[in-house]
């Protein structure tokens, strides 16, 4: 029409002399989570082929640890995934604490697992919020906020931050816990179970939610073995896998909690794989917070300088996304030779381009929220 | 007929979102309105670090260790001291944060040997300029430095005396608390 | 993490085939065990590689990690270092593969009091292992395991953004969190440090040729 | 035919009425962009804006003034008489779509004979202005968005259409004045509840609310069709957006729910029966929104032409032969 009204006709879209075309979703895309960019090839709305380009949150995390102290590095950990910032920050401890040989104080123990599953519990809230965002359900996004913002407070009065808590130290906690803590904790789990039910009415049996949910964006264990997929999107295709059970680190082969596993594969699978592992956590909660001995939180002779012996040691945690670990080499310096974070975003996110093939635009929202990505952590 | 079932269950699971958030509706809002109503900070709470001010001695207690300055993973720390002529220990300068960088990691807080390092309740700096976050910790101090040297000094000399170690000592020596 | 970790019956069993499959060599480690969190823990030629890699793929196991270690100051070499782990239970074997060094070390030279107790000889003397050979020279490229493992697809490309190493075979073997135009591979020791900041403003004192090593 | 003309059938006063419906579009448009804000809160457990006037009622106009005071941005590779056409092309029709209603007995603009025929022409253009702007933007999103749109509204509107026929056939008349004089007795939601809910689903999509606003999902295509305009323009797509609402809730007040007629023994003007009406509508529209997730494309086809087009056709023959047997 721009010929008639006598200017230059405008660019055409990319001919590819076919009907397909490429679309940049992302890095600065509403449901993009963080920085990803998707290259899509797009017929139509059928994406025939979706490359993920990564990088854009890269902050050199490893190359920071090689040029830090041990000590030094305690910050980073917990900005590494920052929706679980605790988890990953304690796994550094208690990485750091096997190397040293660190005993970890019992209440210490506690607390960790305690302020460990809270932090899990707010990060598939956040992940409940988000992900019913990005089919656009705003509400339960709100009510799950309202809910994640009762942890952030009680994580506040202990830690004094709200995301990035530098909690832990090599040897046990920095602060302890008293008792409106406790208190404020069971509340907390109370109010969560009576959550449940509305979460359930609102979105789990909502018609609409699973039509976009089941049978889409199918991750079968074939597919997961050998993307290294893990987390509950591994658990979701029927693998019980997971560390707290598969390798007991700090005291969780103490607690009886179960590992809850769906077989279909699909979103929907996750979906309800996260919301049954919040019950889990509560009850490793309850647990623990019965079970919390009175004593220090600290080992009592303190070392005020960490040189690891030479060697190389592997700790893994099962973060709220999956397999976290931490490869640490050291040659016997205080800076560590090598420290390599094993990420379970990074191998998750690089599955998610097989599984995108074929699906639709308004299911590349859904499985890229659905397998709970934070870029960050796949950057790092 | 079982499309006609499959229909009505999915109307029913409509409903029952719709029941859940009229519920919401009639419930009291959540929202702290935060410029009218002031959050409760709690007792942990991390800001900027500063510096203690112990009644004891009337002032802080940095010793310009560097201890601080060197374990910081954010680098934002300068500390600079002197040794005040007649005291054994050295005393800070300049204490310099580069709050723009820190991480409130608390690193420093925990290997200070005279506990004078602490968390501030500051939470609503603002600023156009990254310059601006470079807090001065010594500022509170600076007034009744020159008082506190002295006194400390007379403290040291009274010290150096056996039979006069009294309750002097402690502006020089304040007790380790926070 | 101990051997004893190993229960189920079917994780033994695909260790029994993995064994029967493998013609690993007699580099057994000190390591295996709690403090170190492997359970196995070999050095492996180039060669050997492909052939693990199909047999640990066909025993479910999944390359749970792949990364490298530059050890060019001390040792003269680069060292891959792979982890395969099964989700039956915990069985968590890694490799070693050694590789040439992938350019030639442009930081200090080793200092003698260091060098004694240098990174890779220390972790062989803890690994138990034998220095390798020196007549043999080292391979310059490792080979790609994308074919048995997708997942290392992603990872190849991470070592080789971050260490320049190469590996034969690869689909597309490019940058993946650098920008595709980096010509620098930022994890090599003597790329330079990330350090204070030198004044408001200025980046971190890194970069090829930038900052003093250390 | 009956032409009726209620007020003085001058140039003036018709210039006049116009101005008024004008200004009740702008204001509607306000009214409804606060309500949803504070609904939505509400349904969310927030506060809603509060700072601007009481209960922050001047919000809209704060950013009507803002809107108003935006850089009109157009980007470089667009197709200019398109993309500049495109936000009065939306408009226009809504605006002329609003002034057949009647609001009470003796006040309607004009009353038209075929007034259903003509208020679901006018609906119909808006969508060629969504589609030139997704077109006219060149931009793959906006494409997109263009694409789902048309489709969309394709195939909504036969259900939309074929819901309200049983009315046409029970009132014998497609003017609206005599489909509302035709409820006295009783309102044709009782006797039509399956055409009302097709209806009301249709005309939900018809207005690309959520949970059908796939041409607009944020989470997909950025913003859809109006990705690419700024200020006043896309304040022209969001007007068109809230007065279209408005006018399927008053649609569906008229054909089912009576328009202006009220319980008689109420002392209550038949205006505020038939806002009323629209308004609880247009909450109920809100209410849907802030409770659902988003359809997937696909899945909003098939429910379109596999359920409610059956639907709606079965319904209709069944009250053709309702009032065969019966009248």
């Amino acid at each position: 029409m721009a010929e008639i009204w006598g200017e230059p006709a405008p660019q055409p879209l990319a001919g590819n002399g076919d009907d397909t075309y490429y679309l940049n979703m992302g890095p600065q895309h509403p449901s993009m989570h963080g920085v990803l960019r998707l290259l899509l090839h797009l017929r139509g709305e059928e994406i025939l082929e979706a490359e993920p380009v990564i990088g854009y949150a890269h902050r050199a995390h490893e190359k920071m640890a090689e040029n830090r102290n041990y000590l030094m590095f305690l910050p980073n950990s917990s900005r590494v995934d920052y929706l679980s910032g605790m988890i990953y920050n304690l796994a550094y401890c208690q990485a750091m604490e096997r190397l040293l040989g660190i005993e970890v104080p019992e209440r210490a123990e506690h607390i960790r697992v305690i302020v460990s599953e809270l932090n899990r519990i707010s990060s598939h809230l956040l992940w409940f919020g988000t992900f019913l965002l990005d089919l656009g359900g705003v509400t339960p996004f709100l009510y799950a906020f309202d809910d994640r913002e009762e942890i952030l407070t009680i994580l506040e009065r202990v830690t004094g931050s709200r995301l990035t808590y530098s909690y832990g130290r090599f040897g046990g906690v920095t602060q302890d816990v008293d008792a409106l803590f406790v208190e404020q904790t069971l509340a907390f789990v109370a109010r969560l179970r009576g959550r449940m039910p509305d979460y359930h009415a609102l979105v789990s049996d909502n018609v609409i939610f699973r039509h976009r949910c089941e049978g889409v964006g199918l991750i079968d264990q074939a597919t997961a073995l050998r993307y290294g997929v893990t987390g509950p999107c591994l658990r979701a295709c029927g693998v019980p896998y997971d560390l707290r059970r598969a390798e007991p680190y700090g005291i969780y082969s103490r607690f009886d909690f179960e590992v809850p596993t769906q077989p279909a594969g699909d979103i929907f699978a996750r979906y309800l794989v996260r919301l049954a592992e919040m019950e889990q956590s509560c009850r490793i909660i309850e647990q623990a917070v019965a079970a919390l001995p009175a004593g220090p939180i600290m080992p009592e002779k303190q070392k005020k300088r960490f040189k690891p012996e030479v060697g190389e040691s592997y700790f893994a945690v099962e973060s709220a996304r999956g397999h976290f670990g931490i490869y640490i080499v050291s040659d016997g310096s205080e800076l560590p030779l090598r420290l390599k974070l094993r990420t379970p975003s990074f191998a998750n996110l690089s599955a998610v381009a097989a599984v995108l093939k074929g699906t639709m635009i308004a299911d590349t929202v859904a499985i890229l929220g659905s397998v709970d990505v934070v870029l960050p952590e796949v950057d790092r | 007929m079982s499309v006609l079932v499959r229909l009505l269950r999915g109307i029913w699971s409509l409903m029952l979102g719709l029941g859940v958030t009229l519920k919401n509706l009639f419930r009291r809002p959540v929202t702290q309105t935060y410029p009218h109503q002031k959050p409760e900070l709690s007792a942990a709470f991390r800001s900027a670090i500063a510096l203690v001010n112990f009644p004891a001695s009337g002032s802080h207690d940095c010793v310009a260790c560097m201890q601080c300055v060197n374990i910081c993973p954010s680098f934002c720390i300068k500390v600079e001291g002197d040794k005040p002529e007649g005291l054994k220990r050295k005393r800070a300068t300049v204490f310099e944060v580069d709050y723009a960088l820190c991480s409130l990691c608390g690193l420093c807080i925990d290997v200070c040997p005279t506990n004078t390092l602490k968390y501030s309740k500051t939470y609503d700096d603002v600023g156009y300029r990254r310059d601006q976050f470079v807090y001065d910790l010594l500022t509170p101090f600076r007034a009744g430095e020159a008082a506190w040297r002295e006194r400390a000094r007379v403290a040291a000399v009274e010290a150096a005396q056996p039979a006069s170690a009294g309750p002097a000592a402690a502006a020089g020596e304040p007790e380790v608390g926070r | 993490m101990a051997e004893g970790a190993v229960a189920s019956e079917h994780a033994q069993r695909l260790r029994a085939e993995l064994e029967a499959g493998l013609d690993l060599g007699p580099r057994w480690s000190a390591l295996e065990g709690a403090s170190s969190g492997f359970a196995r823990c070999h050095a492996v030629s180039v060669e050997a590689l492909p052939r693990l890699a199909g047999a640990f793929a066909r025993a479910g196991y999944f390359l749970e990690l792949l990364t490298c270690l530059d050890l060019r100051q001390h040792e003269g070499r680069m060292r891959l270092v792979y982890t395969f782990n099964c989700f039956a239970a915990l069985d968590r074997w890694r490799l070693h593969v050694d590789l040439a060094p992938t350019r030639p070390w442009s930081g200090p030279a080793a200092k003698p009091a260091r060098a004694k107790k240098g990174a890779a000889a220390a972790l062989d003397a803890a690994t138990d292992a034998a220095a390798a050979p020196a007549a043999a020279p080292l391979p310059v490229e490792a080979p790609s395991l994308v074919a048995s493992f997708p997942a290392a697809d992603w990872l190849e490309r991470e070592v080789f953004d971050m260490f320049g190493v190469r590996f034969a075979g690869h689909p597309q073997l490019k940058r993946l969190l650098l920008p595709e135009d980096a010509d620098f591979h930022p994890l090599l020791k003597d790329f330079g440090r990330m350090d204070a900041v030198a004044a408001p403003g200025a980046g971190p004192a890194m970069g090829p040729g930038g900052g003093a090593d250390g | 035919m009956t032409l009726h003309v209620l007020w003085p059938n001058t140039a003036l006063m018709t210039v006049l009425a116009g101005a008024v419906l004008m200004a009740y579009v702008a204001f509607n448009g306000m009214l409804l962009v606060w309500l949803e804000r504070k609904v939505s809160a509400r349904f969310q457990r927030r506060l809603g804006p509060t700072e601007v006037g009481w209960a922050g009622l001047l919000q809209s106009a704060a950013d009507v003034i803002k809107l108003l005071a935006k850089q009109l941005i157009t980007p470089r590779h667009v197709d200019r008489p398109l993309y500049h056409l495109a936000p009065v092309l939306v408009f226009v029709p809504v605006l002329a779509g609003i002034s057949l209603f009647p609001f009470d007995r003796h006040l309607q603009l004009h009353d038209f004979n075929i007034g259903l025929v003509l208020l679901f022409a006018l609906a119909g253009l808006g969508f060629l202005g969504i589609f030139m702007a997704g077109w006219g933007s060149n931009n793959k999103y906006a494409l997109l968005g263009a694409m789902r749109a048309v489709a969309q509204n394709i195939a909504y509107e036969i259900p939309l259409i074929l819901a309200t026929l049983p009315v046409v056939l029970l009132a014998r008349t497609m003017s609206l004045r005599e489909v509302v004089e035709a409820q006295h007795q009783l309102w044709f939601i009782v006797q039509q509840p399956v055409a009302f809910a097709i209806y009301f689903i249709a005309a939900v999509a018809e207005t690309n609310r959520a949970p059908f606003d796939i041409p607009e999902a944020e989470s997909e295509l950025v913003a859809g069709f109006h990705t690419e305009y700024s200020g006043m323009r896309f304040a022209f797509f969001f007007l068109a957006e809230y007065t279209n609402m408005t006018i399927v809730c008053m649609i569906a007040a008229t054909l089912f729910l009576g328009g202006y007629i009220g319980p008689s023994w109420l002392p209550v003007p038949g205006w505020v029966w038939f806002f009323g009406k629209v308004y609880l509508l247009l909450l109920v529209m809100m209410w849907l929104r802030w409770t659902f997730p988003r359809l997937r494309f696909d899945q909003l086809m098939s429910f379109a032409w596999g359920v409610l087009i059956p639907l709606a056709i079965v319904n209709l023959l069944l009250t053709a032969v309702a009032i065969k047997v019966w009248r």
